[in-house]
């Protein structure tokens, strides 16, 4: 086997490494485009072909080859459907990499029965369930989403400098919501704040006036809301704004985003929340690039555009796109030392690791790479104040 | 007093004016699937995609209207977009009709050939509407939002809690008043009106006395694709578009119908309403509203809620459930369920 | 079996062959697994409206009490959860089932309104005392390590047996459904086993302390190798030696050709066993009640009884299909449960594959899994070509070719209802033997 | 020549033939009974003369018009009309709603008739607003006789009137059954009960096997022994 194993090796570092011979690359695009969440999908499949076709216009992968996505439908209900689109991807099409899946349960499903049989890795742009970090990847999943545990942290000691002791909690009823939202109520009843209530909301339901009206009478001087802002969040705040039941909301990372303000107006100024992202202008240089490809950057956008992002830079580095050669560059890419690396300037930095430099990714969500190969969780703390985000600090 | 005051504004803000404009969801919905239920007897399980049909029309119809500066400011433009959808929703469920069930039909087939026959109708449906107009939301409401918002009805009484009506709540319920009274006065006062429900009585006794089955089935259909395109606009504006909604609203619809009785147009839309008013008061957290009704030795620390809003959609199934088991001809119907 | 019954099957192996030659071995396997799998929940409702006209719509419901149970099952005890919670949920599951006697006692020895008032009474009490006793316990169970357990885990017996106890608690959930249900109309019992079986969901969904909630339970043991450790394994490298493929493919491949050797043993026991019953006494019994009702009831044949019966066994069958999913995707994940996919999906593979036929229902579920997941990328590949001439940049285009996954329904329903119109009885038809 | 004659009907529904040669005939202001032992085809004979069953042989004229070939609905126009045995009335529209159905077919305008039905039937004018279903058997019998009248028949048909109800009555049907044939009209029933049924009737057919075993006045069949003996019970 190992004779075999080490011709097939061989031969494809052969292939990469022989000037001038330019391939064609394939990037696994595998997201719930049908299902509860498929409406997020679309944007999070732009923002990674946005990435792709970035390093394929440059003409420096690789020795000038190019790089294509191919999509898949993990449909966020369905592990069934789900590993089998991704079986596709990786033994039909012949993906390199994938960046997906979307769902956290979508994402094990893939990872366990796909993925690390054959020896492909993932990143998952937006797979954040704590479960992820422990779970066995033989080093080749990677997720540029934070875990939960550290953004409930951060949350509770912002509520503390508010002044808050009381604050009311819903979530959306996933695995992200779910355990972001007991991550939030356990940092803040550390502090010794009050939650006076911790319930969930469905996606793509239409209706929130139950869920607000628990809420409200829960009370609290201001509602987290730990889902998604163009799904139930978006409803939840919305329902509460019509009904007088609150008027500040603290957004965590789904949240956050132009297209809340869009849809909600004026009445969100005054809230606050955290997403990802350092002292980096990256977020800002992405959402200009979305706009002018024609889409809306929206929740885990930018996260897509990373992922996508690391997997070829790694390839770059590495020099191949064997998973078992590349696997171990993801993190060394995505971290420092090295230039810094903003969207857009993935032909500067496949350029530097061409000539043997170091980079340091940052890209549109400020991408640092800690311990089982996810997010490190450096986060913006933002403020909405006249109908703009506005960045308090870094934390 | 002041204390009684705010009690009641507390709980028809958050579970009454909710509870009344999805209630009015409901009943339309479930006047559409009734209506068919009563005529072609199955349980049509596209009626939701129907309705997203309509809505997805609206939409368009409203994008359109409001690229040519067509408005009725403070009034949503959705309104003028209504008459398109209708039109569009009673053309493409004919359609269906036509090369779909009307085959059926002439076989006299079996009812669970047609509910599986609709289950194939919805699966076609919602792949071309989300093919059309993509799975995401899809907000089409401008005009004035509110009637009275929260913020001003305290600065207007002084209470502490606040009451808000959002106009599209209002344009549902009237709307839906509109249409239920016209529908009510169709059935009841017009001679093909009184033929439907003749039909829906005894099939071959209406036939006897030379009522055309065709033309029945034909205004069958329309009602019911016009109820909701009506249903499925208002839904819409009230929260926002989105196909996969739809999906969902089904098992609160039939639930509705058939605790009202399958088959009662008046059963349907008190249907409608025991649903809503049942998801919004068993979730409701009473502890607020009990802090100003009661001493406050006696407020209850709890949320004082009879059920979780996780299980928000199970109330609608569990009263659904319940009606099959104990009433399975509803509260409003006088037939025999069998 | 004739020419009609055979002729599908093999186009069915060729596709999955040219799957195989054309996309990739393991691909192929891992359709077939699924078919399998999907084979087997539709010979449970063709159990049910093939054999005695009863419609459940509760599929959906019983796959996921079957996935339940390979939690329960298969997955390790938490101790701590046990010591924080485990009485109070056993108490409450107690009380639970006393009010359940208490309350049938009462409605056998009252009656009118008293009945009604003593029962609802017995049914307030129980649920007070229930959610008094079951709510701290719950609490307790759940702050138990909450990102790993949380939940008090199951049984840590192996993983095959959980398929038998998926198959009891999909059994015993349609005794009782069957009991109260059964009575009903056909449209009204479809009805009212859908309802059932999102409340079964709304429950798995969020009583965390069960089963995880939508925290999901991810790394369920397998009945088979990781492949990553197969290849560590000294016969496996000297099979690949031997072997002229890839060692990567070669542990795919393998390890899904275990799963599909599994569930090729458990479809052939259910489908011989369905098939043996069929055109048994029994069978015949069951097709006359199907047929005829008024008159089989009239024949002394208690009707009820029977379709208790075979509701019971169709459902159990769908729960060790649940179970057997499960089991190969190697998680719980109760949000995942949506009747689109898991009842109405398998009603397709019944109805276009033959309802009254177990070849039928069997083949059905093969072609229609098979097309509903290469519907993706086929419905990709051919906007991608129809819109060619609208030029690479339009919009329209990339509005289409993005929302070409969204075909699979539109294809599925097309399907069914041309099957429903031209072949009514399905690829392979019930034969009329007596 | 009779208003209504049925010659020598001959058909089944598919397969075997219940109807053999079956004749049957109503003139106005008749009562023409079909009476016989259970499955001697009687409801189906009457079928067969509305057009609910394909004839092999045999025709049905109506007026001298030929109508064999016509579906039910078309020979309503032409002047028949039937009450079904069950479910003749639609038991949700009230009893004014009921008629006014009844006159669906008719472009005029059916107050004057209803107003005769309501004078035949006074029962049905003092519950004109209540919903079928709510009545009494008797009266629903009424309301399902009177439904037929709506479109002033030449012929009407009743399948069983008074199956189900109790004797007193029965008594008050036949009563009513008279009254309307003594407005002109051709009635042709089938009765369970023969005796009270013979005893009204102008004309009587007893049926055997699908055939016409005895035909003649309703008097003469009752005083017939053999009759008597072979389907009246003695």
């Amino acid at each position: 086997m190992k004779k075999s194993f080490a011709a097939i090796v061989s031969v494809a570092a052969l292939l990469a490494a022989t000037p001038g011979f330019a391939a064609e690359v394939k990037i696994g695009v595998l997201l719930g485009f049908t299902g509860p969440l498929e409406s997020l999908a679309p944007a999070i499949a732009s923002g990674a072909e946005l990435a792709i076709a970035e390093v394929s216009e440059s003409g420096e992968f690789l020795d000038g080859s190019t790089v294509t996505p191919v999509r898949g439908d993990s449909t966020c209900v369905d592990a069934g459907a789900a590993t089998t689109a991704a079986e596709r991807l990786i033994t039909s099409d012949g993906v390199a990499a994938i960046v997906g899946a979307m769902c956290s349960g979508a994402t094990t499903a893939v990872l366990q029965n796909a993925a690390l049989p054959n020896g492909t890795v993932m990143i998952s742009p937006s797979a954040t369930s704590p479960a992820l970090s422990t779970v066995e990847d033989n080093g080749q999943f990677f997720r540029v989403a934070p875990s939960d545990a550290r953004q409930g942290e951060v949350l509770a000691d912002i509520l503390e400098e508010h002044g808050i002791t009381e604050a009311a909690l819903t979530y959306t009823n996933n695995d992200y919501g779910k355990g972001l939202a007991d991550s939030i109520a356990s940092a803040f009843e550390k502090k010794g704040g009050t939650i006076t209530i911790n319930a969930s909301h469905e996606d793509g339901k239409g209706d929130y006036s139950a869920e607000v009206a628990a809420l409200a009478s829960a009370g609290g001087e201001v509602l987290i809301v730990a889902g998604y802002l163009d799904q139930g969040g978006k409803g939840i705040v919305q329902a509460a704004l019509d009904s007088g039941a609150f008027d500040t909301f603290i957004l965590p990372d789904g949240m956050v985003g132009e297209l809340l303000i869009e849809a909600i107006g004026p009445d969100l100024d005054g809230s606050y929340g955290i997403y990802p992202g350092s002292d980096s202008s990256g977020a800002e240089i992405f959402a200009k690039m979305a706009a002018d490809n024609g889409f809306n950057p929206g929740v885990y956008s930018p996260e897509a555009y990373d992922a996508a992002a690391l997997l070829l830079l790694a390839m770059q580095k590495a020099g191949s796109t064997d998973p078992a050669v590349f696997k171990g560059e993801v993190v060394s890419v995505a971290n420092e030392p090295g230039e810094k690396i903003l969207p857009g300037e993935l032909a500067k930095a496949l350029k530097i690791l061409k000539d043997g430099g170091d980079v340091d990714y940052v890209g549109a969500s400020a991408v640092e790479l800690i311990g089982p190969g996810e997010s490190a969780g450096n986060f913006r703390e933002i403020e909405i104040q006249d109908g703009k985000i506005q960045t308090v600090k870094y934390r | 007093m002041e204390d009684a005051l705010n009690a009641l504004v507390l709980i028809t803000n958050f579970a009454l004016v909710p509870g009344l404009a999805y209630g009015c969801q409901l009943a339309l919905g479930a006047l559409g699937v009734t209506l068919i239920f009563a005529v072609l007897r199955f349980s049509n399980f596209a009626h939701g995609e129907t309705m997203s049909f309509g809505a997805m029309i609206a939409v368009f119809a409203t994008w359109i209207l409001q690229d040519n500066g067509v408005s009725i400011d403070p009034l949503p433009t959705a309104l003028l977009a209504l008459p398109f959808a209708i039109l569009g929703s009673i053309l493409f469920v004919l359609a269906t009709d036509r090369v779909v069930y009307r085959f059926y039909r002439e076989q006299r087939s079996d009812q669970v050939i047609f509910i599986i026959v609709s289950i194939g109708v919805m699966f076609v449906m919602a792949g071309l509407i989300r093919f059309i107009i993509g799975p995401n939301d899809q907000v089409f409401t401008d005009g004035e939002r509110f009637l009275i918002s929260a913020r001003d009805f305290r600065d207007l009484t002084g209470l502490r809690e606040g009451l808000a009506i959002k106009t599209t709540q209002v344009i549902t319920v009237v709307t839906t008043v509109i249409a239920m009274g016209l529908l009510f006065w169709f059935l009841q006062k017009t001679r093909t009106g009184k033929s439907m429900r003749a039909y829906a009585d005894n099939e071959d006794l209406a036939t006897l006395s030379g009522i055309d089955a065709g033309r029945v089935v034909l205004i069958a259909w329309t009602l019911s694709a016009a109820l909701a395109a009506v249903a499925g606009t208002l839904y819409g504006l009230d929260k926002s578009y989105k196909p996969f909604v739809f999906q969902e609203l089904v098992l609160p619809i039939f639930a509705a119908a058939i605790v009202g009785g399958f088959g009662s147009p008046l059963g349907a839309v008190a249907g409608g309403f025991i649903i809503a008013f049942a998801e919004v008061l068993i979730t409701y957290a009473y502890k607020r509203f009990l802090g100003y009704i009661l001493p406050e030795s006696w407020v209850p620390d709890g949320l004082a809620q009879f059920l979780s809003t996780d299980y928000k959609f199970a109330v609608a199934f569990v009263i659904l459930v319940a009606t099959l088991l104990l009433r399975p001809s509803g509260l409003f119907n006088k037939r025999a369920a069998t | 079996m004739n020419l009609r019954a055979v002729l599908p099957f093999a186009i069915f192996f060729l596709l999955i062959l040219a799957t195989g030659a054309m996309q990739s071995w393991s691909l192929a396997l891992s359709i077939l697994n699924m078919c399998l799998i999907s084979a087997v929940m539709a010979l449970g409702i063709n159990l049910q409206w093939g054999y005695a006209g009863l419609v459940n719509f509760g599929v959906m419901g019983f796959t996921a009490l079957g996935g339940l149970a390979v939690v329960l099952t298969a997955s390790q005890p938490v101790p701590e959860a046990w010591q924080a919670g485990g009485p109070g949920v056993l108490l409450a599951l107690l009380v639970v089932v006393a009010a359940v006697v208490a309350a049938l006692a009462l409605g056998r020895t009252f009656t009118g309104i008293m009945r009604v008032a003593l029962v609802t009474l017995t049914a307030i009490a129980a649920y007070v005392l229930a959610t008094t006793v079951l709510s701290p316990a719950v609490e307790a169970i759940e702050a138990v390590n909450p990102s790993a357990t949380g939940f008090l885990g199951g049984a840590g017996l192996p993983v095959l047996l959980s398929w038998v106890v998926g198959g009891i608690f999909a059994a015993g959930a349609a005794f009782v459904i069957g009991k109260i249900a059964l009575g009903l109309r056909a449209d009204y019992l479809a009805i009212a086993t859908l309802g059932v079986s999102e409340i079964v969901v709304a429950i798995l969904v969020n009583e965390d302390w069960l089963a995880r909630g939508v925290k999901n339970v991810v790394g369920l043991p397998r009945p088979m190798p990781y492949e990553v450790e197969m290849r560590q394994e000294a016969w496996f490298a000297s099979l690949a030696e031997a072997l002229p493929i890839g060692s990567v493919e070669l542990s795919t491949v393998l390890v899904r050709a275990g799963y599909t050797g599994l569930f090729v043993v458990v479809l052939a026991i259910i489908l011989w066993l369905a098939q043996r019953a069929l055109w048994s006494p029994w069978g015949r019994m069951m097709r006359a009640v199907r047929d005829n009702e008024t008159a089989a009831g009239a024949m002394g044949k208690d009707v009820k009884r029977l379709h208790l019966i075979v509701f019971v066994l169709g459902s159990a069958v769908i729960g060790i299909a649940g179970a057997m999913m499960t089991t190969l995707d190697g998680q719980f994940t109760p949000g995942t449960y949506q009747p689109l996919r898991f009842t109405f999906l398998i009603w397709v593979m019944v109805i276009i594959g033959g309802s009254g036929n177990n070849w039928g229902a069997t083949v059905g579920a093969f072609f229609v899994w098979f097309t509903w997941v290469q519907a993706e990328p086929v419905g990709t590949f051919l906007i991608d070509k129809a819109t060619l001439w609208l030029g690479a940049d339009s919009p329209v285009r990339d509005h289409l070719i993005s929302n070409a996954p969204q075909m699979r329904y539109v294809v599925m329903g097309v399907v069914l209802l041309l099957v429903l119109r031209f072949a009514p009885r399905g690829l392979i038809p019930e034969t009329q033997r007596v | 020549m009779s208003i209504l004659r049925a010659d020598a009907m001959t058909g089944g529904y598919g397969g075997a033939d219940i109807l053999h040669e079956c004749t049957l005939e109503a003139d106005r202001g008749e009562i023409a009974v079909i009476v016989g032992p259970n499955g001697a085809g009687k409801s189906t004979a009457m079928k067969a003369v509305f057009g609910m069953l394909n004839l092999r042989q045999g025709k049905v004229t109506l007026e001298g018009r030929d109508v064999t070939r016509m579906k039910p609905t078309d020979r309503v126009s032409e002047g028949m009309s039937f009450v079904p045995q069950v479910r003749n009335v639609f038991p949700s529209l009230t009893v004014e709603e009921n008629l006014e159905m009844g006159g669906f077919l008719r472009r005029d305008d059916i107050a004057a008739t209803m107003a005769e039905v309501y004078d035949l039937f006074p029962v049905l004018a003092e519950k004109r607003r209540q919903p079928a279903g709510e009545l009494s058997g008797g009266q629903r019998q009424q309301v399902a006789v009177g439904r037929a009248l709506m479109t002033k028949p030449a012929v009407l048909m009743l399948d069983e009137p008074t199956a189900g109800v109790s004797p007193i009555v029965m008594d008050e049907l036949f009563d009513r059954i008279i009254d309307v044939a003594k407005t002109g009209i051709a009635i042709l029933m089938v009765e369970q009960n023969a005796k009270q049924a013979l005893e009204i009737a102008h004309r009587g057919y007893v049926l055997a096997q699908g055939r016409n075993a005895y035909t003649d006045t309703g008097e003469a069949l009752l005083k017939n022994a053999e009759v008597r003996r072979l389907f009246l019970g003695g």
